[in-house]
This record gives C-alpha cells, structure tokens and sequence, in this order.
C-alpha cells in the first residue's frame, strides 16, 4: 500500500510517501494510525491528536473505520485551508 | 473545466473565453495572497497540494455545482506552489443565461472548495517563522450551509 | 467608484486596477446581452437611462454597499445605448480582505440595482417588432432579501 | 417645473421633456397625474394604469402623495428593468 503526509503531518514524520504491503491485523483506518504510532516518536507526533487530522482513502476523505486493503493509497493530512 | 497548475492565469481572458449559446451572466471569485492577517504581516506563502485527490475533488465540486444549478459554463482554477502577497491563487468563473445561478453557484464552489479540495497553506511570518494556516470553522459553516440546502 | 457609459469595459483591465492595502478576495459580476428568452429570439436591445438620476441612484447604492460590508474597493459599471447579443451590459466588482464580504455585496450590488437604478431595455425582437423588457417580480423579490437583512 | 417622460410613458406621451409653471392645486405628484390626463389622449393613455408606472421628484423615487413645488423635476418612467 501506499502511505503519503501533507503539510505539518509530512514534517514531523520526515518523509512524504512510504510503500509498504498492509501489516497483519490493520483492517482500518484507525488500526493504521495505531500502527504507525509504534514506528516512532515522529509518527506518535504527528497523529497523536486525531482532531487535527484528516484521512483519505483513495482519494477520497474517509474516516477512522474506513476498511483498508492491500494496495491502497491512504493520506493523512491537516484540514485543508486552500482557495 | 478545472485547472490545476503553478503558473498564474489572466482573468479577463478566461472570462472572455467562457462558452455558451446564451450566457446573460458571469460572475467570478478571485482568491488573492493578502498582505497582513490581523495585526501579523504575512510575507508569501506556500501552497501544497495532494496531486491526483485535488484534480478528483475539484471535478466533483464542479459536477455537483452543474447539477444543482443551470450553468452555461463553469471553471475552477487553483494554483499550487510559492506565491507573494498580491499574488492570485484561485479562480472561479459561473456562466449562467440567469444572475442568481451564476452568484449562487460561484460562492457555492469557492465555499466548498475551501472544505473539500486537498490544498494547504505555508505562511512565511518574517522573524516567526513559517506556519501552517489553520482551517477555520467558518469556511465550514459557509460550506455546511450549501448542504443544507441541497435540493 | 461608478460609471455610466455608453462604450464598452475591460473586466480583467478594471480587476486588476481594483486597488486596496489588503485585498483578498475579488468578487464579480458581468450582466450580457442574451441571445434568446425561452422560445424568444434577441435580436439587439437599446437601453434607456435617466441622467443624473441613474447616477445619483448607482452612487447611493455603493455607499450603501461600503455601509454593509468592509470593503478595499467597489466599482459599478453601467452601459447604456444599443447593444447586440454577447455584448457586456453592467460590471460589478468587489474588493475585500475576506470572501464572504465581496461576494455578498457584489450579488447585494447588482439585486439591488436591478430594482433601483432608472435604465429601460427596449428589445428588438425580429417580426414582432419591439418590445420594452417589463419589470420581474424576482428582481424585486431578490433586492427585497436585502432590506430584510439590514443591519 | 421639468417634467421628463421615459421608456414606453415617452413614446405614447409623444415628448420626452417639458416645462412649465406648477399649475394651480397642484399640490402633489398624484395631482399632477390627474391634470396631465385632461390634457390629450397620450397622456391618458401613459398614465391610465399607474400600477405599472413609477414616480421620481428631483431624481428620488416617490408616492403619489409627494409633495410638489414649482421647480421641481418630476419624472414618469415603468419599473425599471437594467442590470
């Protein structure tokens, strides 16, 4: 699969874009976040407060419980401030 | 039609260019790099973007936008990369053969876009710093109230 | 500013002599001549005004405007004379440091000066000869949503 | 006093300008409707339906119970229909 971070989120975990195949018991966006949370202290800074965090699936926004499968794209992102 | 690009765009022009066999309105939204934000001077600023999801989301906001109201023509163009105060960053033209469909429907997509396109904003804050723009509750108070009255 | 003229305007040359320290948002709006109104088909039409008045009328209606909302700028352009299908009518622009404000007043604008501002469309309509455009009950009920806003 | 005459009140009143003396009792626009229909079949015909004509004295919108003194530019015109 394919992990991308924009804005703040890709500064504070050090890079934009990981591939990766999905992990064992990561079935969700929530249990994806949970994951990542273990890989270190960038990670668990930058999702450490979900209500500024946004989520897409695809390419479109999903939420925490959105189902994932292998080969998807997921991003996470701070509420966008475009226009 | 949406665009997404670095370059700037000339708004006369894309105006000129808007086509239809009856268009009697046009009504357009220019987005610009202010100079200050409340007391705080803001020197440029960088927009990021999500290549792929913005181009999906801009397409969407705009067929939903054909759909809700009778529009002649329609485009959506929304700069990414550094810009300076002064600088334009997005554009929005509504042709329409009637006024409240070209009014209503031009805020209805810069409202929304302001929700729902993947863009975000790095401000260059002179001895501050950089800093990321918050979002802010009101763009989506200005985009929820699209979704209620959605026909 | 507002002009009443019988020439044509530049919109993106008038956009982009809007001027203002802190302009971040431009809204607009561009009435043209149609070609047709339901079955009907436009020929040209000849717009009549009242001198003095129509500009006396435009100048309250942009005081007005800057009453409401905070804005850099506002421009009001009016035609009058004989004009064909496709070609400009009227131009509003807005200027203000946030988008809710320009966008409000330039639809505040022209409702408005559909219902206030003394011009008459004399259209010529081919066989049947020509026709004085007569009033609609939604332009009044459009400028009325305003009043009931007043602050 | 000027009078001014606009859109379709011009074409069947036959002038889109006149001037004179504000007549004796004359005292509002609403007299002035009346005394201008005694004088020819133009006039009767502009102002025979008033719901479709509107008033302006000294270049504002106004009843016809505005008052009227000599002087005063008064103007006859249908709704208006610009923008």
């Amino acid at each position: 699969m394919k992990l991308l971070y924009f804005a703040w989120l890709k500064q504070k975990i050090g890079t934009g874009e990981e591939d990766f195949p999905l992990p064992a018991d990561v079935a969700t966006v929530g249990a994806l976040v949970d994951w990542l949370k273990t890989r270190g202290p960038g990670y668990g800074e930058a999702l450490g407060d979900l209500s500024v965090v946004r989520f897409a699936v695809n390419q479109d926004f999903a939420g925490l419980d959105h189902p994932l499968a292998d080969g998807d794209e997921v991003a996470f992102f701070p509420p966008v401030t475009g226009g | 039609m949406i665009r997404v690009q670095r370059e700037d765009f000339d708004v006369g022009a894309e105006m000129a260019a808007m086509s239809g066999n009856n268009i009697g309105a046009l009504a357009s939204f220019t987005g610009l790099v202010r100079g200050s934000d409340g007391d705080a001077d803001i020197g440029a600023m960088t927009l990021e973007h999500y290549p792929g999801m913005t181009e999906k989301k801009l397409a969407e906001i705009e067929a939903e936008a054909r759909e809700r109201w009778p529009l002649e023509d329609c485009l959506v163009i929304h700069r990414y990369g550094r810009l300076e105060p002064g600088e334009r960053i997005v554009l929005v033209i509504t042709a329409s053969s009637h006024r409240q469909a070209a009014l209503e429907s031009c805020a209805f997509l810069i409202d929304w876009l302001k929700t729902s396109a993947p863009f975000w904003k790095l401000e260059e804050r002179g001895a501050d710093g950089e800093e990321w723009v918050e979002a802010r509750s009101s763009d989506d108070q200005a985009a929820e109230k699209w979704a209620a009255t959605k026909k």
